[in-house]
């Protein structure tokens, strides 16, 4: 499906990844955000408070994050596509939520636009910390999706992504932007309506009668309706059947949460994006993500002048992680080099990965700035020498 | 043209991030750069010195951040101070006449100066002063052309101040056209 | 039996709540006594009465005895996280505002964790209703205190009786805006009735506080009897007071109840003042939201 | 004759659903008409549900139906057969 | 100068404000003409003159322009998270009770995320003093909407006006039982220090909710122009009206202003009523609870 | 020093693992419990409740798990050895305060009973998927210490522990409890207070003059003080120097986080514990921890009747994790085999520290039970086959 | 002795989870035999059938729950129904004579049938019921020692009915006891 | 003479810390005795400070201390010196 020409303001901006955001959410046909101030994502709802009113859309500053994330939820079922945004602190109070939207499947993104942490931290500087939690922040076992920008233009183009990937698998997707990212000015073009391919929510069309609103199909993603269709749904947050009524059993667990999981596991091939540069017959790969993967470039660029082949994979979908790829590089290639703006967390993933095949070097940095391309040349350096003796 | 790092200092209020979007928006939507701004935000930016940074740049730009800029804009006294140290080896400095006194000025730099503030004041809106050191900027750097800066400084000025900032832009740029031909 | 007995039509109807449950999820999991079930016909009835457009209701919950209200009837129904029942329901009514969103669920969840969403909601003036269940109790996970239970009563985690005191929850409502708020108790089923379908009907954020027996957690283990026990206190100790400030409406333990409708008032809604206002400011350009 | 037949009947009469009864007492307690009383037999879950022990006093007003708990028990008027 | 003038003790002596103030970490980050800083010297004037024992002064406070005011405090102080100051002053002052426990915060901290708290420290009646300083809007995230923020004023996410109903706080903070409720503006310097000290020395949870510019973010936004254009606002605007009807004091768009001091009354804290009633339950094997 | 007599009652109980872990919260010296009901873990503060009038303790139900997992730390700042108590989502909620804790250094102890999930889940059953949560779940990176119980016996013995090791390193320390653990009922023994060794909060004892709270001796924990103490301390959420005043650097943020981070790494030999049983010489090494530990061992003994080497190593300490000993065992190992009660979080530690040297297999299971013992009896057995051949 | 599994199966507020519990405890605490006890939770458990489980063993226990109970104690119908199929080849099935009627019996199973109810009534407070029940399993199972058990209901039954309780114990052990020795 | 020595001082004076002044201007509004100024310069921040324009009528009161939000000034009163 094409976007819907309304809200869609096709052309050439000069704005930040923030905006962009907002902008790619508003392409993206979302027409409902929740949200509660905090830097350095505030500019998203800045944004959207402003567009909102005069293309249908309804914006609510909610009391809190925990609100938020949730009136997002009741949102979609009331039929909109729907956003919430936060950064760290905030996005540690909606942990709680995002389990509740992978438990009930209900389509939704999450921006959380990434500072330096833990706890109040920098408020107003980078950080890449909030990687694992994405993943493994609400208790229990679940599955979800996350996107990493590297540029105010791909904000845009990942928000759309995200509402794309919500929809399609009814699970919530995750933007991970960073501070850089959000507060960096540069040009973004909004395309015209009919060039931006959106997917519709994956309504029921079949016959009212024995529609079973968590039955899936063979993709393991049930199909929606929303209230006020007269389907009488009943969505809970327990484990359930198929109906949607709890089931206190670990039979009903293991078929419902087995699905949850599988549903991004299995489909994953189709759901996993990595940008990949010259890492055919590459000695050593930086794997990056966010604007990590751009301040990685001047040192990859100076090594192989110097004579490394340095290739360069950089993470657009961190979450399912790209295994199967990383695995695949890991038999030919001497070195990976993970530069990220924390103290080793997708690295983490890399390691279990690359089993052992090859070197992994982490190039931790604690927030509050980007890396000094030196410190991420020198560790590509040190890998090659130990590689070349 | 190769990678280049502009950095523009003054105190709040004085329409600094404005200068800064203002070229960048001239470079990367009027003039087929590539350009990037970054500004620094917080409570410990508030009220003191106040900076925009920007990268022009005919090729994609990886690293956004300024190191060692070849071009600076300087529009208080503070900024003089803090940020001239920083400018590349033979860079540009310019700075306004009437807030910034040059005092200790690096050898290796070009410098220009300029009574922006009255110029604005003539005017009848000190507000311009920014507006008229941007048009100063085009003349003496070349850095954005003339044509993509008038265009960029029309859309990005509040409504109804259009003609205002344009003549600023235009004393401004008039000025540094003079000072390059000698006649200033 | 008589020829003239044959007039009579002696067919019997079938039990109309029923029309509104999901009557293949009974038994329910409400223990013996508990009033959360009798609230249930007094909302089915006011429901029916209502003439409220069955497809366009949805019910929210939280997590609670009272919570599992949602899972029971049979309208689109929404059983949520501990507490939140409240901003689901904002976001479910502002993105569909032809809803009719009530929120059905316990004391604790309303005004312990979900505290926040409550005088939010209440301050907002979104349109919805809120029937909040006061059994003076957490029942769901076994008798621990509550914000409502009242002064000197026990309760697991307060063993040695609760020294808090408890909110008076219609003068919390009022004080932050709601246009409706009524109290009643389980055994005023047909006061409860009227005052649920006054709410449903009304425009703005309408609160009915049910006080209900919680037998197996509150009132057999603080020595009250049981359900029947407590339907007869509440009758013989209820005082309707329609009207009365609700400033005087504290509980305490086995003492008086108020019950009555306390405010009725007419204040534009959420959606209300936002149409308003963007008319206001963008004049023909702006159209009514309208989900 | 039929009215007085119908005065012992009552205007109405219950239904109720023993096997879901919890044998509360609320219907009981709170008849208006007190024609209810609680069984001596239980139920399979161990209740004693109610039994209309007095039919000809109900007046089908269903207070019983609306305080059940259990939705096992509900009054209903008799009507009229229409001809 | 002559011989006479010397009887007079021209040595100046130091600002007392300074002693309890972290001196070096001035200058603070407050924007030029906030109120913030102002209400600061309430708040030293009133520990100056409460007798009180400033090693055992705690101040808590959340994050926000107003949560930085723990940390320009020369006292043990704790600079939380958002919206918490309240939880984490409950916890610290039931661990000692000896201590004075002050919460200063924003209006954005105290009662949007942290409405919860609020209303449930109120309730319990701890005691501790609360000093909110509503400036109509969040400062520290760059000016948006507050539940404070009066209808028809504008916020970075309310461009086109504000439409929600703001909080009347003094109602709020009685409904839910606090003992102490004053509302002063920044420019009623000597009221808000005499409050200030009459809430530090009343037992039980005292609120104080102070009037305060947002020069940079809410009033030049509004066209309402700077700091002092505000206090002379407050000025002209307030009217002293001690006692009244915490209902009538709901605060409109540059309207009226009513302050005063509303409510003080007595009533045991939770720690008086938790050794009361452990003193009843177990007689003499009981020994107060002293942290 | 030995715990304070008052409070620690000697002797054999029959109690159940919750009320195990109030009475070793009690003999820790805990004083202070804020916390807000939720199943299974409700029945701790029931205890707490029912205990601590008369021994001086100060228990309060707060208005939600937020409120609750900050009162401690206000507590803990008054003077009190402190603790709050959860399940699932209830630890979702506390998220943010955990990484309160990390950063500012306040000693304290989170339980959390596992029960199955995501979201509300199933309240009443057993699940361990709040492993990685544990670790990962707050924003920003930061350290934990997360201790995982099997029996009453030892939620009463490491519910001590954890208190011993908060102080020792001013950290938030977590009790993994689960279902299982937590509402089994077996004989505890509690020791006299003069056999039970406890950690004092290590005040700082120099001259007040020129204390810094934030600065740390060699093993990079610093001293406490208390509110009250004459100090004038200053406690912040933000990134800070050592007396505790923000400092907005990259800098600053390096020195804090990086310490933070690294009294947990750079100790963990210190730190780490777990118990060994026949693991030298092993063929398959199962890795296990709370309730999956006993649960493993009839699977265990059968392969072991059936000829196959196997050994047993738990998990005591999840967190940190004994990435040295695996790696070690690794090299002598043919198959590690590791069940638990979620889709695979603790073997991703496991398989990360193998690095290929060996199999690893997981033994997955949803929740709301424990695993069948012959499943885990059957991945041995295939481990071993294949191995074997 | 090897490990026994123990399941005790009733209806709320029968006492079947003290029941469970004082044998745990006798065995844990008074019989230096190792006992693990575990009960259905959660508001599905809720007023129906009600069930604790217990395993007694010489030895550490490793896997708490119970598989194939070689003893179960029944109090109600729906847990004969329920349960009884559970009980391991031989095992034990002790049942209290008015309240189960054992339709279909196992022909495996050693079944032992005790009039508790009534007992109880006799000692005044049907309440007892339960702990009747547990001084006959106490004799015709022999798995935890006598004295172990009496002292496990004096400390686990409230304050003030130990007296009353024991003498419960007593009828239901001596029953077991004469009925074993053929005289009942 | 001492007397209107004094008078001419006023009762008390103010001690302006112009570099940490921000230029509110609350001082000088709130003064009850009108004697502070803005002062023409600019303080190194590029604020202008107040300045005690009319030394005698200052009664120092210290109002203008406890509305300066920087702490900038302060009022104090003379005192007789202790012979
Ligand atoms: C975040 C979270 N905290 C705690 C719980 C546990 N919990 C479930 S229901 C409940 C309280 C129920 O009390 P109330 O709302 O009064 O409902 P009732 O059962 O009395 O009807 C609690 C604390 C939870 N499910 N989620
Ligand atoms: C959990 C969380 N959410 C949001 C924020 C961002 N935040 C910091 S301060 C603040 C609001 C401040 O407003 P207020 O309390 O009114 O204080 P003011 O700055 O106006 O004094 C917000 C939303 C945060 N730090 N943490
Ligand atoms: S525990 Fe109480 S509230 Fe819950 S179902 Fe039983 S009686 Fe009702
Ligand atoms: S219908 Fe009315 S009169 Fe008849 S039994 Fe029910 S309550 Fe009584
Ligand atoms: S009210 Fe319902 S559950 Fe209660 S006794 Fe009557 S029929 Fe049974
Ligand atoms: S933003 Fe507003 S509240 Fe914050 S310091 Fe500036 S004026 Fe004060
Ligand atoms: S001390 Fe009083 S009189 Fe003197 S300048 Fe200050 S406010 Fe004015
Ligand atoms: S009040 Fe303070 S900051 Fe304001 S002008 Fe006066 S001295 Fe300066
Ligand atoms: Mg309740
Ligand atoms: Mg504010």
């Amino acid at each position: 499906m094409k976007a819907d020409p309304k809200g869609v303001v096709a052309g050439a901006y000069f704005i930040d990844g923030d905006h962009a955001c907002a902008e790619g959410a508003i392409a993206a046909g979302c027409r409902f955000v929740a949200g509660y101030p905090i830097t350095p994502s505030t500019e998203i709802v800045e944004r959207i408070a402003e567009r909102f009113p005069l293309i249908g859309g309804m914006f609510i500053q909610m009391e809190d994050e925990i609100a938020s994330s949730i009136a997002i939820q009741g949102a979609v079922w009331g039929g909109k596509k729907a956003m919430t945004v936060t950064s760290g602190p905030g996005f540690s109070l909606m942990m709680e939520h995002i389990g509740l939207a992978a438990m009930t499947e209900t389509p939704c993104v999450f921006v959380d636009v990434q500072r330096g942490g833990p706890s109040t931290g920098l408020p107003t500087l980078p950080g890449q910390g909030d990687m694992m939690q994405a993943r493994w922040g609400s208790h229990g076992d679940y599955g979800i999706i996350a996107l990493c920008p590297n540029s105010p233009q791909e904000s845009f183009d990942l928000t759309i992504k995200a509402f794309n990937l919500a929809e399609q698998y009814r699970v919530p997707v995750l933007v991970m932007l960073d501070e850089c990212v959000g507060h960096m000015t540069e040009r973004v073009v909004v395309p015209p309506a009919d060039e931006i391919e959106i997917t519709p929510r994956r309504y029921w069309d079949g016959p009212k009668e024995g529609f079973l609103l968590f039955k899936a199909g063979p993709d393991r993603v049930p199909p929606m309706v929303k209230a006020g269709d007269g389907y009488n749904i009943h969505v809970t947050s327990l484990t359930h059947d198929e109906r949607g009524y709890p089931v206190m059993t670990a039979a009903a667990q293991e078929k419902l949460v087995r699905r949850l999981i599988d549903k991004i596991r299995l489909n994953s091939d189709a759901i996993v994006e990595c940008r990949e540069e010259q890492t055919a017959g590459a000695d050593v790969v930086i794997v990056s993500y966010g604007i990590t993967s751009r301040i990685a470039i001047p040192a990859i660029e100076q090594a192989r002048r110097e004579g490394v082949k340095v290739g360069h994979l950089r993470l657009i979908t961190a979450w399912p992680f790209p295994a199967k790829r990383i695995r695949e590089l890991s038999h030919h290639v001497s070195c990976f080099v993970v530069p990220e703006i924390n103290y080793g967390q997708m690295v983490r993933e890399v390691e279990r990965c690359v089993a052992g095949r090859t070197r992994v070097e982490r190039v931790s940095h604690g927030g509050g700035a980007v890396h000094n391309p030196k410190d991420i040349y020198a560790k590509i350096m040190s890998c090659g020498k130990e590689e070349r003796k | 043209m190769a990678r280049t790092e502009i950095k523009i200092g003054g105190f709040g209020g004085q329409g600094v991030i404005l200068s800064g979007y203002i070229i960048g928006r001239a470079a990367a939507i009027y003039d087929s750069k590539h350009a990037t701004m970054i500004q620094a935000f917080g409570p410990e930016a508030r009220g003191s010195a106040c900076s925009a940074q920007i990268v022009v740049s005919a090729e994609p730009i990886a690293y956004p951040y300024i190191t060692t800029p070849q071009i600076m804009i300087v529009m208080s006294q503070e900024a003089y101070t803090k940020f001239s140290p920083e400018l590349a080896e033979g860079g540009i400095l310019i700075t306004e006449e009437e807030l910034v006194k040059t005092h200790n000025l690096r050898k290796d730099l070009k410098h220009f100066s300029i009574p922006a503030t009255r110029f604005a004041e003539e005017l009848g809106r000190k507000m311009v002063l920014n507006i008229v050191m941007m048009g100063f900027m085009t003349s003496v750097t070349g850095i954005v052309g003339v044509e993509a800066m008038r265009q960029a400084v029309k859309v990005s000025v509040p409504k109804g101040t259009e003609h205002l900032n344009l003549n600023a832009f235009n004393k401004g740029f008039e000025y540094g056209e003079k000072l390059k031909s000698g006649a200033a | 039996m008589t020829e003239e007995s044959m007039d009579i039509d002696m067919s019997m109807p079938t039990n109309t709540v029923e029309e509104f449950l999901r009557m293949e999820r009974m038994p329910h999991i409400w223990c013996p006594g508990c009033g959360i079930g009798t609230t249930v016909n007094c909302f089915a009835h006011a429901l029916e009465t209502s003439g409220l457009d069955l497809k366009k209701v949805s019910i929210v919950s939280g997590i609670g005895c009272t919570g599992r209200v949602a899972g029971y009837l049979k309208l689109d129904s929404f059983h949520t996280t501990h507490g939140r029942a409240l901003p689901f329901a904002t976001g479910l009514k502002l993105a569909n505002p032809d809803l009719k969103v009530v929120v059905y669920s316990g004391d604790g969840d309303l005004t312990a964790i979900g505290g926040n969403h409550f005088i939010h909601a209440a301050r907002r003036n979104v349109d919805m209703t809120v029937i909040l269940i006061n059994n003076f109790i957490y029942g769901m996970t076994g008798g621990q205190v509550a914000p409502t239970t009242p002064i000197g009563a026990t309760a697991s985690t307060a063993p040695y009786g609760n020294f808090e005191e408890p909110f008076n929850l219609p003068y919390l409502a009022e004080s932050c805006g709601a246009v409706y708020v009524a109290r009643w108790t389980a055994y005023h089923v047909r006061h409860a009735t009227k005052a649920i379908k006054d709410a449903l009907l009304k425009r703005g954020f309408s609160f009915v506080e049910i006080l209900a027996p919680c037998p197996t957690l509150y009132s057999r283990r603080n020595r009250l009897g049981d359900g029947l026990d407590q339907m007869k206190f509440y009758k013989d100790n209820s005082e309707i007071k329609n009207g009365a400030d609700t400033k005087t409406l504290g509980l305490s333990f086995q003492g008086k109840i108020i019950v009555g409708k306390f405010v009725d008032k007419d204040k534009p809604t959420y959606l209300d003042s936002m149409n308003a206002f963007y008319a206001q400011k963008f004049g023909d350009t702006y159209s009514p939201y309208k989900g | 004759m039929a009215d007085t037949e119908q005065k012992k009947k009552g205007l109405g009469s219950v239904v109720i659903n023993a096997e879901r009864c919890k044998g509360c007492g609320f219907c009981v307690e709170f008849c208006p008409t007190h024609c209810l009383e609680l069984s001596e037999q239980y139920n399979a879950k161990g209740y004693h549900p109610p039994v209309l022990t007095l039919p000809e006093k109900c007046t089908g007003c269903n207070m019983c139906g609306l305080l059940c708990p259990d939705f096992a028990i509900y009054g209903f008027l008799f009507k009229k057969k229409k001809k």
